[in-house]
């Protein structure tokens, strides 16, 4: 959106400081305050997109509580916990990233979005490696791909067709978010948030906090409720 | 009105201006060389010239699903029969065949046989396995599948692809940031994905049709669309074009939202808007609000073709009435999503060839807030053969709550044409169709809304002709209307009014002789989606069929008079109609960035008896009697 | 008011068509025409006020004279929003009032079950058989349609399921319809009407009766438009007799056959031309070496004809894709004879066809005794 | 339509929004971030205690809390959590009032969704219901399975068996293996092993005025068992009806 000033004497000056506004809109802060209301409307229609997953489960939920029951056993809560600290942790250094952006505080903006993407990583790989990869190899896998030995109840592939579908959704978009965060983290190495421009690591804090905000969500009910 | 003493002059900031150093040229200036232009408009970050894209790929595709409908009335000319002949051969015996007559349209169908050697037996190959080849079959059966899938083309088409960017995008796109007097839209890299993802979905879709066509209806409901054409990738090609297509439709309706609120003209309040922009406001409301939700639909719809995850399969559990909520929460608002942008052109058509201002403004605007609100409640009514019954009892309540904005703004309409002053031209007459056809969409609506009657009209061909009157009376009319109301604007050509006039008589003609019988089609009991009919209904049947050609002539003709006017249309005025709103104030065609210089608002949108419209002489346009009369412009 | 839109005939004619259900069907055409006429009259005004401000303000030969008007005038629209309001709820009173009637049948019925597969319907009845006539060709749909008996003046519940896709159970002459699933069992009912007198009287037919088509209204893939069926209304002396004795003992098997290729819906998948269509042609297929494409090839004989009706998923034909639903419990022994004596009555492949054996002949006990028990039967109910 | 352009109009600002306050630029203070995070793990501890005590005491003492209980504690303390995630983290509470009400709008929709679809799914058939009894809530306990009774010759007793009647193709057989391996004993709970109640709960003819119409053989006609998967063959006193007319009257003859 924003253009890059070359030209003035000030070329000399911190990239952000040289950021102008976009032709149409009148102000620096009107654009800014147009990409949040842009991020925020973009963040509904996430959270609609999960409702998808959360009517399911409820629906299924109600209807199977049996294999509902029995699957959640399957959850080893303590990945879950852990997976929720890592996410709340990097939801508060993005957070505090868009602080130092706003102080000038480059160093620790640039370490905030790198230990932010990491802990967005660390997410995926327990997910994937200590997750996904035993059930799977054990045949707990989404409807007609199941294949383990001793299910609890006959509805259990659905609980975890809709298991495998929320998180992998969700972790889609953790793993959209870390890159996401990645090219952040590369323009704040070029210098190109301060306190006059930070609109990237404003909103790109927003969507990793509404990940963080549907991880929340999703973890007591398929890992806590029994 | 403004106040007199401080700003004497409505046009004292007049956006055209002549005098001014600085002067940029049309949108439409190519650049350079035929690359360049073609690049410059791939690559185009300018809402004009988005919208213009999305009104040719929309009239492209219309041209394709009007097709697919003209196949599906040609089919339905007579039902499918068995005709038997009996024939005596050389050798004396009576040998009885049967053909199917009434499908005009068979691709057959692909299929393995064993190969068989003289005896009937099997051929083995070199492995000792049969040998199979494959075969094309020709029946009754692959007949009546060839009809399902042009009449699953033409759904999707129509509702994917042309109805609902049709307005909201095409004409929004392009009229929106002018009409609140913005230079683009707030994103406007986000517009040009929009575009393209809309292109590439369009891509995806169009393509399983030459893979062989999806014969799902375009409601994919489940187990059906799970099950059927089972080992081809073809549906999942549908689906997930449908997928994308969602996700430029999300990205637009978000754009627009954060447009509205942010890029207003300076003056411009929020009852200073026009009602175009009121209706595509809530249109985009809807749009961010209910698409994800097919996002998810059709996401877990592909995962249930690829890996059977069962939410929607009743063999491992799930539930098909789940997936009609699941798509119906996205497809009823979707319903207003296609039919508010054609209530806010139908707003603009009238308010200027009227030359009146819309009686209730507020009401009016509101009523489109409100129409978008109901429209997340009411999807039960698309399930009441399906659902509980006591959802179907709650449903059929609320439905009825979008009876009553809706005929608001019909009795608002009705009531602007009072003390008005009509130029019935082209546009107007689109307007007055409108009216007239989406009065007869939005009263068939009441038996359809009543538990007791629907019970019967459920699902049959009554539904075909409501939601054709709604979607085709009243959006796809309003669209056309909207082309020839804002063609001048858009290319800056006039066209030629009689003839477009002829054109549009007879898509009214041939709209009503084709789907007026339907109604009555669908009360004697004819179900939708049937390839064939009882005898009883045939004449009912092939008026229609008649009508839908006469549709077809009054379409080329528009069809022949837009493009006429584009190539060889006389000169366009920046006004030729006498329009109030900003669009009007600027160049036909607009310049690159829409004004010289941002408009400041110094009246509302339809100030008809108030002020002279711009680029208009006062003589032309006399002002009623206590009419201010400062309000005359003098200098330019 | 009721009566005034009762005495509307030509309009009611236009719309509907006979009406075959003695409750809750007049309800509806009633509503129905009140909403027509109240729409009629609305349109009709807006439609006149529209024309006539069109034209009495024309513009477009004398020019344009712009006259001043008020911008919008608050207890008009506050009226226009309410009327609608208040005439919306009385509709959808009305309409609830009526579809709970529509809905909810009667504890006296006779309880029949539907089966819904792509593409037919079976009822079954109290005594286990389904339809035993069937239409001609090209009568309702192209293929012939199963005929299904139901006595006058009786109300009739349904117990509908399907076992595959979703079907709609619809009989336009009862103005009713209804959703059929293949995971949950939804119910229809109706009162046959009594049948009047012109139909008594017809001497066209062997018996008096009335027809009424049955379609199926929710799209279920190809031939979905083939799906229907007729619901005949007979006197209940017809009725009672039928259901004692559905197929004659002399009827021969191959007749029996050739009614239940159709009123079992196997026309719908398999033709007897020998031209293919979604499963196997029954032209010389019996007796035949048949390929499987999951099992190796096999002498089609009366067993594996069991067992493709039965398992269908068990072994499939070589080229065909497995979308056969299994007839367990909807093709009894004796009705798979009949089928079978019907292949064998088209195939080349085998001569071990008596075409003389009738119905009664299957009857493996002695046929007093088993005479002896259905009638008892008969007169302990009947009584 | 008034006109808002005489009032003291700043170019820049064309709606005002800039004039009243200075949101969107809120600095928080690293106390306050800190403060949240801590609480925000207190609480994903307390909600993971709280699920492990229950789990304890079902374990220890054969106490079962109600699912109701667990659920509304685990669902509290998510949305205290989302609630400090969106007005701390997501600056809510210092943003313009437009962004909460776009989110609120979305909860909203969310909400409907939820709603009417478990409405309709939890609440089917229920008019029917209130005035017949005959048709089960839900019906989805039968979702795939259906029942048929069935005459065992050894045991000389009608029994309720399981009809498979999903048949479209490849699931049936994946279910059919899972069946025959049997569910794992040590988790299998008294509510799995309970059949589900008749779907069709009441089939008796009722033999008033009507019963001349309804005429059974005793064992039903000539039916046989087809059931695939039974290991009793019943096959000539097995009922073909699927919902067991014949069992009713075989206990009730002649009503």
């Amino acid at each position: 959106m924003s253009t890059i000033d070359t030209e003035s004497p000030s070329a000399k000056q911190p990239l952000w400081t040289r950021m102008t506004h976009a032709h149409h809109f009148r102000s620096h802060d009107e654009e800014f305050d147009a990409c949040k209301i842009g991020m925020w409307l973009f963040l509904t229609t996430e959270v609609l997109l999960f409702s998808g997953f959360f009517v399911a489960y409820a629906i299924f939920r109600a209807m199977y509580p049996e294999a509902f029951r029995g699957g959640s056993h399957h959850l080893d809560w303590r990945w879950g916990s852990l997976n929720t600290a890592i996410l709340l942790i990097s939801s508060f250094t993005i957070a505090y990233s868009i602080r130092c952006a706003q102080t000038n505080n480059q160093f620790w903006l640039k370490f905030n979005l790198l230990f932010t993407a990491f802990c967005g990583l660390a997410f995926a790989g327990i997910k994937f490696a200590l997750e996904y990869g035993p059930k799977w190899a054990q045949g707990k896998r989404p409807g007609i791909l199941y294949d383990y030995p001793n299910p609890v109840n006959e509805s259990e592939p659905l609980w975890w067709s809709v298991y495998y579908m929320a998180t992998g959704t969700h972790l889609a978009h953790v793993l959209i978010g870390t890159a996401v965060i990645f090219i952040i983290w590369y323009r704040a190495t070029k210098g190109m948030y301060g306190p006059k421009h930070y609109t990237g690591v404003e909103i790109t804090g927003l969507y990793w906090h509404l990940v963080d905000l549907i991880w929340i969500f999703l973890f007591p009910l398929l890992y806590l409720i029994h | 009105m403004s106040d007199t003493s401080s700003n004497p002059d409505p046009h004292e900031f007049d956006a055209v201006d002549h005098s001014h150093d600085h002067h940029e040229g049309s949108y439409l200036e190519p650049a350079g060389g035929v690359w360049a232009t073609i690049k410059q408009w791939a690559l185009t970050k300018d809402h004009k010239k988005l919208g213009v894209m999305y009104m040719f790929a929309v009239l492209i595709l219309f041209f394709l699903g009007g097709v697919a409908a003209l196949g599906v009335r040609a089919e339905l000319w007579e039902p499918v029969r068995y005709k038997t002949t009996t024939t005596v051969n050389d050798q004396g015996e009576t040998v009885t065949t049967q053909e199917v007559t009434g499908q005009i349209f068979n691709v057959g169908r692909p299929k393995e046989e064993p190969v068989t050697d003289a005896d009937g037996n099997p051929v083995l190959d070199d492995n000792g396995e049969p040998l199979t080849e494959t075969v094309r079959v020709y029946n009754l059966q692959t007949g009546n599948e060839t009809y399902n899938r042009m009449f699953t083309l033409h759904g999707a088409i129509m509702v994917f692809m042309v109805i609902i960017p049709s307005v909201p995008a095409a004409l929004g796109n392009f009229f929106l940031p002018i009409m609140i007097g913005a230079k683009d839209v707030a994103f406007p890299r986000l517009n040009l994905l929009s575009w393209w993802i809309y292109v590439f979905g369009s891509i995806f879709a169009v393509a399983s049709i030459f893979l062989g066509g999806v014969d799902t209806g375009w409601t994919f409901y489940t187990p059906y669309s799970t099950t059927t054409d089972a080992d081809h990738w073809r549906v999942v090609y549908m689906i997930t074009g449908a997928f994308i297509l969602g996700f430029s439709s999300i990205l637009t309706g978000l754009n627009f939202v954060v447009t509205v609120h942010k890029l207003r003209a300076p003056g411009m309040g929020w009852f200073d808007m026009p009602l175009f922009i009121w209706a595509r406001y809530a249109t985009a409301i809807i749009q961010v609000l209910a698409t994800p939700v097919i996002g998810v639909t059709l996401l877990l719809l592909i995962m249930e073709r690829l890996l059977h995850i069962g939410i929607f399969d009743p063999n491992l559990g799930g539930d098909p009435v789940l997936f009609q909520h699941f798509f119906w929460f996205y497809s009823h608002p979707v319903v207003y999503v296609m039919i508010l942008p054609g209530f806010g052109i139908l707003n603009e058509l009238l308010a200027v060839h009227a030359h009146k201002r819309i009686f209730g403004y507020r009401a009016v605007a509101f009523a489109s807030l409100g129409i978008a609100a109901v429209s997340f409640i009411v999807w039960g009514h698309h399930l009441f053969t399906s659902e509980g019954s006591l959802a179907a009892t709650v449903f059929s309540a609320l439905t009825f709550l979008v009876a009553i904005p809706t005929g608001v703004k019909m009795f608002n309409w009705i009531a602007t044409l009072y003390k008005s002053s009509i130029v019935l031209n082209t546009p107007m007459f689109y307007a007055l169709a409108v009216l007239f056809l989406f009065a007869i969409g939005g009263l068939t609506g009441l038996p359809l809304a009543t538990l007791a009657t629907d019970m019967h009209l459920h699902d049959s061909y009554f539904v075909v002709a409501h939601f054709h009157y709604v979607m085709m009376g009243g959006t796809i009319m309003a669209f056309v209307g909207g082309l020839f109301h804002w063609w001048p604007k858009m290319f800056g050509k006039m066209y030629n009014d009689r003839w477009a006039m002829v054109g549009a008589v007879l898509v009214f003609i041939g709209f009503n002789v084709t789907f007026f019988t339907q109604f009555f089609l669908g009360t004697r009991g004819m179900p939708r989606r049937y390839a064939s009919y009882v005898d009883e209904f045939q004449i009912w049947h092939q008026i229609s069929t008649i009508g839908s050609y006469i549709l077809l002539v009054g379409f080329l003709i528009e069809g022949a008079v837009l493009l006429h006017a584009m190539i060889a249309g006389k000169k366009a005025p920046p006004n030729p109609w006498g329009g109030m709103s900003l669009e009007w104030e600027t160049e036909s065609p607009p310049i690159e960035h829409n004004f010289p210089h941002e408009p400041i608002v110094k009246h509302g949108p339809y100030d008809y008896d108030e002020v002279v419209p711009p680029h208009w002489d006062p003589k032309d346009y006399p002002l009623p009697e206590g009419a201010p009369s400062h309000h005359e412009p003098g200098h330019h | 008011m009721i009566h005034l839109l009762a005495s509307v005939g030509p309009v009611q004619e236009l719309f509907f068509r006979d009406n075959g259900q003695a409750t809750y069907s007049r309800d509806s055409d009633l509503i129905f025409l009140g909403l027509f006429w109240f729409s009629f009259v609305t349109f009709v005004v807006m439609m006149a006020l529209m024309i006539y401000w069109t034209i009495k303000n024309r513009g477009w030969k004398k020019g344009v004279r712009v006259q001043r008007s008020a911008s919008h005038n608050n207890v008009m629209e506050l009226t226009w929003t309410i009327i609608p309001t208040l005439l919306v709820v009385v509709m959808f009173v009305v309409g609830f009032r009526a579809y709970a009637r529509q809905v909810v049948s009667p504890d006296q019925a006779i309880n029949l079950d539907v089966a819904a597969s792509k593409w037919s319907w079976e009822i079954t009845y109290p005594n286990g058989s389904g339809a035993t006539e069937t239409t001609a060709q090209n009568d309702v749909g192209a293929n012939a349609a199963p005929i299904f008996v139901i006595p006058e003046d009786t109300p009739i519940k349904l117990t509908m399921s399907s076992a595959d896709v979703i079907h709609s159970f619809w009989v336009p002459d009862f103005r009713m319809k209804q959703d059929v699933f293949p995971n949950r069992f939804t119910t229809y009912w109706f009162q046959s009407e009594k049948l009047k007198d012109m139909d008594r009287d017809n001497p066209d037919l062997d018996y008096p009766n009335k027809e009424h088509w049955l379609f199926c209204a929710e799209y279920c893939g190809d031939n979905h438009s083939e799906m229907a069926g007729i619901i005949r209304i007979v006197p209940r002396e017809v009725y009672a007799g039928w259901i004692r004795e559905p197929f004659g003992k002399d009827q021969t098997l191959l007749e029996i056959g050739k009614t239940l290729y159709t009123s079992k819906g196997c026309v719908q998948c398999h033709t007897t031309d020998g031209s293919s269509g979604t499963g196997p042609s029954w032209k010389d297929l019996f007796g035949s070496q048949s390929q499987y494409s999951n099992a190796p090839a096999w002498t089609l004989d009366a067993n594996a004809v069991r067992e493709a009706v039965y398992e269908p998923a068990a072994k499939i034909r070589q080229g065909f894709p497995n979308q056969m639903a299994t007839y367990q419990g909807r093709i009894n022994d004796k009705e798979l004879r009949a089928l079978i004596a019907y292949m064998k009555s088209i195939s080349t492949y085998t001569t071990d066809f008596d075409p003389a054996q009738t119905w009664g002949d299957l009857d493996p006990s002695a046929e007093g005794a088993a005479d002896g028990a259905q009638d008892s039967g008969a007169e302990d109910t009947g009584g | 339509m008034s006109n808002t352009a005489e009032k003291t109009f700043d170019p820049t600002d064309p709606h005002g929004f800039h004039a009243k306050d200075t949101h969107g630029h809120v600095i928080l203070s690293p106390m306050t971030l800190i403060g949240v995070l801590v609480a925000l793990i207190i609480f994903t501890v307390l909600t993971v205690f709280a699920s492990r005590f229950e789990v304890w005491l079902s374990e220890a003492f054969q106490w079962e809390i109600p699912q109701s209980v667990n659920v509304a504690i685990a669902m509290s303390i998510a949305v205290i959590k989302g609630l400090l995630v969106l007005m701390f983290f997501m600056q809510l509470r210092y943003d313009t009032p437009l962004n909460s009400i776009i989110f609120g709008t979305c909860l909203l929709a969310f909400g409907c969704f939820i709603g009417f679809t478990a409405l309709d799914l939890f609440t089917r058939d229920s008019i029917d219901r209130a005035r017949s009894g005959e048709i089960k809530a839900g019906g989805l306990a039968a979702a795939h399975t259906r029942y048929e009774q069935v005459f065992n010759e050894k045991t000389g007793q009608w029994e309720r068996r399981k009809v498979d009647i999903s048949v479209l193709g490849l699931p049936v057989a994946e279910r059919a293996k899972i069946r025959e391996r049997g569910p794992d004993e040590q988790r299998v709970s008294a509510h799995h092993d309970e059949p589900a109640p008749l779907p069709t709960a009441d089939r008796t003819v009722r033999l008033t005025g009507l019963h001349l119409f309804a005429i059974h053989d005793e064992h039903g006609g000539d039916g046989h068992a087809e059931d695939g998967h039974a290991e009793v063959q019943g096959d000539d006193h097995a009922n073909e009806n699927q919902d067991g007319h014949a069992d009713d009257l075989a206990h009730d003859p002649g009503g």
